[in-house]
C-alpha cells in the first residue's frame, strides 16, 4: 500500500490502485444506466436487454487502461458484453464465462480476443466453461499490429485497433439477425482486412506499479509500441507529425498491402495523453499520404477509443472495406463512445 | 518419508510472502520484456489464495492445492493466471483425498502440473518462459529421490536447478508471451515467470525441509 | 524558430507551432466532409450547408487547444460556425466577421462568447463589423467558473464548460424555429443556471511558447484552474479522486445553489490529458456526492469536451434543468464530437 | 520640428524587433498572472505589420498607422490585439493625409489611440493595464513640449514615463483583463501589457532621435 498510496499521488484521479476499476465500473454503471448495467465479482459491463432472444451475443473483455474499450462499446449494435481485466491484464475465465452466460440468447455467442497469451489463454478457459454448460461459443482473434514480426513460432501479433472496428461491424451484423457462424466469418474477414500500427510520445504508469512502464527519453519516441507499453520496433529521435504519420501509414499499407484504389476506413487514435487537435494534424497527414498513393477514405475515426492510460501518443488503423463491412460500419449504434443512426 | 497437507499450506505461505516481498522486483523484470505487472498480477493471486486458504488447509492436499488453482485462476488474468492455476489445478487433482503425501506423489503431482502448463501455454524448453525453470528442477527432483535421496533433499536440488533453469533463460529469445513481440530486444533479460517459479519451488524446498521463515538471505 | 523547433520536439505531434491550427483544421475538414468546410485567412469552420434559410445563425470561437471545442460542435443542431484563434488566444474579428456573413439565414445570428477579455473585445469588433453590413447580432457571455471571484469591478468570472451545454441546447432550439430573441433568452437562461470548476494535475505546453505554463510539483494540484492554464484559486497537495470530486462539486453546488430535489446535467470533463477511466472514476464520487444532497441527475455528459491542450485534470459542470433545457438537449445532434437521435 | 512618416515606419520596425527579442520575456510576464501568450501574441502581430508596412512606407503616417492597426487586429487577437489594433487605428486617423507629422500633432494621436484603448477595454488607471504605461506617458509628453523640448527629448521623458508607469503596476491588483481572475494572487507580479507599451514608446523616441539601433543595452 506504501507505493500504492504514492502511486495516487502520482497524478491519477484515483482513489488506490486497488480501486481503480471498480470506481471507474461504478461511474459506467451510473452515467449509461440507459445502455448497459454492471456485475461486480466477476465484473462484467451487460447490454442493458441482455440477452437479446435469437441475436448472437458478442462479448469481448482484455485490460482495463484502455478506456472507452470495451466498455464504452457495449450497447445496441455493438458489444453484449465486456469483461475488463485489471489494469493491463487479461480478465479472467470466470468473467467471460459469466458474461457468455448472461448474454446467450439462443444463437451462440462469439468471443472477441486480442491476440495476447493471457488473453488467448483465459479466454480459452472461460469457452471450456461455458460449453461445459451447453453454450455455443466461437473465438475470433485480433492480430492486426504490424509491428510486431509474425512467425509460426511466436505469440504473434497483437491485436489492437481493429478490434474497436470490428466490434462495430460485427456487431452491426448480429443485430441484423448473421448467425454465429456468419458472425464469426465475417470477424475473421474484418481483421484479416485490417492492419495497425502505434508510437508513443511518452510513457503510462500503471497505478499497482507505481512507476512509468518504460523509461523515454525527452526527445525519443517509441514506434510500434503496444497498447501496454510493450516496447515496439524502435527507439528513435522525435519527429514531426507529417514523418511519424508517413512511417506508420507506409508501415501498414505495405504490410497488408493496401492498393491503389482500396477504400478503406482509416483510424486514427489517440493513446490516452494526445489531445484531439494533434490527433487531427495526425490525420491530415494520413489523409494526403494515402491520396498520395490513389488509396481512397470512403470512412474515418478520429479520436481516442483504444488507449494505453494516459500514454502520448497514437496509432494508425487502416481497414480495407468492402460492400458488406461498409455497411455494418453504418449501421446504427448506440454506445457510450460511437454513437450514430439512432 | 511423506509431506503433509500442513507442510504444503506451509509452502504457499512462504511462496506468498516471498512474492509479496519480490513483487517490485518482478514487475520490473516484467518491465523489460513485457508489460511491469508479473509482480503485481502473482500478489494479486497468492493474496487471494491466502485469503480462500482458511477453510481448506485442513483438509487433504488436492482440496488444498485445487483451492489454490482456482484462487489464482480467477483473481490473477493475465498469462500467469491460467498457467500458474492450470499448474496447481493438476497438481492439486492428482493428490485428491490425500491427507499425508508420499515423496514420488509429490514430484509426480508437480509433473501433473508441469504438463498443464504445457497443455495450456504450448511452450516448447528455451522459448523464455516458465517452462525452462520447472521441467529442469522436477528432472533433477525425480533423479535425487531415484538416488535415495530425502524429499527434502530432492527438492534443494529441485531450487537450484530452477535457478539455475531461471538464469539460463537470460541469453535465450524469447519465443512465447508477451517478450517474444520483442523478438531479438528479450535476449539479455531473464524472464519474469521463471524467476517466480524458481522463488515456488525454493518455497516448497524451504516448508518441506522446515527451514526457519526469513532464515534465507533473500536474492534478487 | 529555434525555441519553436525545439517545442515541436517537446513531445507534441505537430509539425511546427505556426502550423499547428491550420494542419489540424485540414485535418477536420478532411475527416468531416459531410458536416463542414472550412475557410482559412480568416480560419472559419462553417457547417456544410449553412446558411440555412430563416434559421438563427450561431457562432461560436475561442482559442485552439480546447479542442473538440468549437470545431467539433458544428453541425446538424448545434453550431452553424466556429472561429478558431492561435492556441489559446481569442479569434480576431475578421473571423467572426466572415462566420456571421456565412450562416446568416436572415434571421439573425447569436455569437456565443466566452468571458474573457480578449474573446469579449474581439466578438465586439467583429459584430460592429457585421452589423455595418446590415446584419442582425446578438451576442450571449458565458460566465460560468465558479473559481473566480465574480465583481463589478474585474473582468468577471471566465466561461468553461457550459459553453459546451449551451451551444447544444440552443443550437437545438435554433433548428427547432426559435426566433434570435428567443434564442437569446435560451442561452442567457442555460448560462444562468450553470457552474462550473476546474482543477490540474499537470501543466501544458502551449507550442509556441516551449515550454509548461506553469510549474507544478510532482505532489501538487492546482484547484479552480482555468482552461488556458491561468492559475486558480489555491494550490493544494495531491488529493484522492472523491476528495477533489467533492471539493469541486460542493464549490459548484453552493454557489448556483442547487437544491434538494433540483434535476441537473451533470458534465464532467477531461482537460486532454486525463483519460476516461479516471473521468468515470470522478463521475462516481459526484453521482456519489449529488445524490446524498438529493440533486438528481437526470443527464449526464462524460468525457474531454472542453480541453487545455496535453492537460491532465477536470472540471465539473453541473446544469439546473427545466422542460424546456431538457427537450433541447435530448434533440438530434450531428457533429463530430457529439452525435445522437440521427 | 516634425515627425516624418519615415522615422514613425523605422518606428515600427524598431518595434518589432524589440518585440520579437523579448518574446520569452513578455510571454514569461504574462505566465505569471494570465495565460502566457503575451509575447507569442505581440510577435505574432508586428511580424504581420512587418509584412503588410512595404506598399505603405512611403504613403502618409495616417495610412502607415491605420495599417498597422488593422494589421494587428487582424492576426494578434486576445486582449492585446483589439486594444493595440484599436490604438494604431485611431492614432492613424488623426493622422490621416499627413506626410510630416508636427510635434504636437503626434501627441495628440498618441493620445487619440489611449481614447480608444480605454473605451475598447474600459480600464481605468490603476487597474493594472497597459493603460497604467499610456496615460502617464503621454502627460510627461504634452507637458514636456509645453515646457518647449524637443519632440525628441519630450519622448524620451515620455518613455521614462511609461518605464515607471510599467513598474508602478507591479504593487497593483488586477482588476481588468485575464490577471483580474487571481485577485490578489496577481499582486507582486509586473503587467506584461503595460512592459509592451513601455517598449513601444521607447522605441517611438529611439526612431524620432534616430538613435542608431540596437545601441542601446536592452532591458527586460
Ligand atoms: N505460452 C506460455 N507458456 C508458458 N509460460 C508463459 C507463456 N506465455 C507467458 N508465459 C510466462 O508468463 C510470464 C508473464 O506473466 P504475466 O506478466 O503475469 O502475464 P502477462 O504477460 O499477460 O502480463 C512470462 O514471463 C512467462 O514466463
Ligand atoms: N480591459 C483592458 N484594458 C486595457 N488593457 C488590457 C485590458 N485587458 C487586458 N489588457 C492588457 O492586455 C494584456 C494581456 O494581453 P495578451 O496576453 O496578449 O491577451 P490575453 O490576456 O487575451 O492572453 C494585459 O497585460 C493588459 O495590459
Ligand atoms: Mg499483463
Ligand atoms: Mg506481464
Ligand atoms: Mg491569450
Ligand atoms: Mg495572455
Amino acid at each position: 500500500m506504501a507505493e500504492a498510496t504514492t502511486t495516487t499521488r502520482l497524478k491519477k484521479l484515483i482513489n488506490s490502485p486497488e480501486s481503480e476499476v471498480k470506481d471507474a465500473l461504478a461511474g459506467m454503471a451510473a452515467a449509461h444506466a440507459d445502455l448497459l448495467r454492471v456485475e461486480y465479482d466477476p465484473n462484467v459491463i451487460i447490454r442493458k436487454d441482455a440477452p437479446k432472444k435469437g441475436k448472437v451475443g458478442l462479448v469481448s473483455g482484455g485490460g482495463s487502461g484502455h478506456e472507452p474499450m470495451h466498455g464504452g462499446f457495449v450497447g445496441r449494435g455493438m458489444l453484449d458484453a465486456a469483461c475488463p481485466g485489471a489494469v493491463f491484464t487479461s480478465p479472467t475465465p470466470d468473467q467471460m464465462a459469466r458474461a457468455t452466460k448472461a448474454v446467450d440468447g439462443g444463437a451462440g455467442v462469439l468471443h472477441i480476443v486480442k491476440n495476447y497469451t493471457g488473453d488467448i489463454m483465459n479466454f480459452e478457459m472461460a469457452a471450456e466453461l461455458a460449453r461445459a454448460e451447453g453454450a455455443r461459443v466461437n473465438p475470433v482473434i485480433t492480430n492486426d499490429d504490424v509491428a510486431v514480426q509474425d512467425s509460426l513460432y511466436t505469440a504473434g501479433r497483437r491485436g489492437v485497433g481493429v478490434t474497436v472496428l470490428l466490434e462495430k461491424i460485427v456487431g452491426g451484423a448480429a443485430e441484423a439477425g448473421y448467425d454465429l457462424d456468419k458472425v464469426t466469418e465475417l470477424a475473421k474477414k474484418v481483421n484479416a482486412n485490417g492492419r495497425s500500427m502505434g508510437m508513443a510520445l511518452t510513457s503510462c504508469t500503471v497505478p499497482a506499479a507505481g512507476k512509468p512502464t518504460f523509461d523515454i527519453a525527452d526527445d525519443e519516441i517509441e514506434l510500434g509500441i503496444g497498447i501496454h507499453g510493450e516496447p515496439g520496433r524502435e527507439r528513435t529521435k522525435m519527429k514531426s507529425a507529417d514523418e511519424i504519420a508517413e512511417i506508420l501509414t507506409s508501415t501498414v499499407v505495405k504490410d497488408l498491402p493496401f492498393k491503389r484504389g482500396d477504400e478503406v476506413l482509416a483510424f486514427v487514435n489517440g493513446m490516452g495523453g494526445t489531445p484531439l487537435i494533434e490527433l487531427y494534424v495526425v490525420y491530415n497527414a494520413v489523409n494526403r499520404y494515402l491520396s498520395k498513393e490513389g488509396i481512397k477514405i470512403s470512412r474515418s475515426l478520429v479520436g481516442s477509443y483504444i488507449t494505453s492510460l494516459e500514454m502520448a501518443g497514437t496509432s494508425i488503423t487502416l481497414l480495407k472495406l468492402d460492400a458488406e463491412t461498409t455497411k455494418f460500419w453504418d449501421a446504427p449504434v448506440h454506445t457510450a463512445a460511437l454513437r450514430w443512426g439512432v | 518419508m511423506t509431506v503433509s497437507t500442513a507442510q504444503l499450506a506451509s509452502w504457499l505461505e512462504r511462496y506468498a510472502a516471498v512474492i509479496a516481498e519480490h513483487k517490485q522486483y518482478l514487475t520490473g523484470l516484467d518491465a523489460a520484456i513485457g508489460d511491469g505487472d508479473h509482480g503485481i498480477n502473482m500478489d494479486r493471486g497468492f493474496q487471494a489464495v491466502i485469503a480462500k486458504m482458511g477453510p481448506v488447509r485442513d483438509k487433504d492436499a488436492g482440496t488444498l492445492l485445487k483451492t489454490t488453482g482456482m484462487a489464482l485462476v480467477s483473481t490473477v488474468g493475465g498469462a500467469s493466471g491460467p498457467l500458474y492455476g492450470t499448474f496447481f489445478l493438476r497438481a492439486g487433482t492428482a493428490l485428491d483425498g490425500k491427507i499425508e503425501v508420499a515423496d514420488k506423489e509429490l514430484v509426480d503431482a508437480l509433473e501433473a502440473g508441469l504438463k498443464g502448463v504445457i497443455d495450456r501455454g504450448k511452450a516448447n524448453l528455451k522459448d523464455k518462459t516458465m517452462v525452462d525453470a520447472l521441467t529442469p528442477a522436477l528432472e533433477r527432483a525425480r533423479a535425487r529421490l531415484g538416488e535415495g535421496a530425502s524429499i527434502a533433499d530432492a527438492l534443494s536440488a529441485a531450487a537450484e536447478a530452477a535457478e539455475s533453469g531461471m538464469k539460463a533463460t537470460i541469453p535465450l529469445k524469447a519465443l512465447k508471451g508477451r517478450a517474444s513481440y520483442l523478438g531479438e530486444r528479450s535476449v539479455g533479460h531473464q524472464d519474469p515467470g521463471a524467476t517466480s517459479t524458481f522463488f515456488m519451488l525454493r518455497s516448497l524446498h524451504e516448508a518441506v525441509a522446515e527451514i526457519p521463515q526469513g532464515a534465507r538471505t533473500t536474492t534478487g
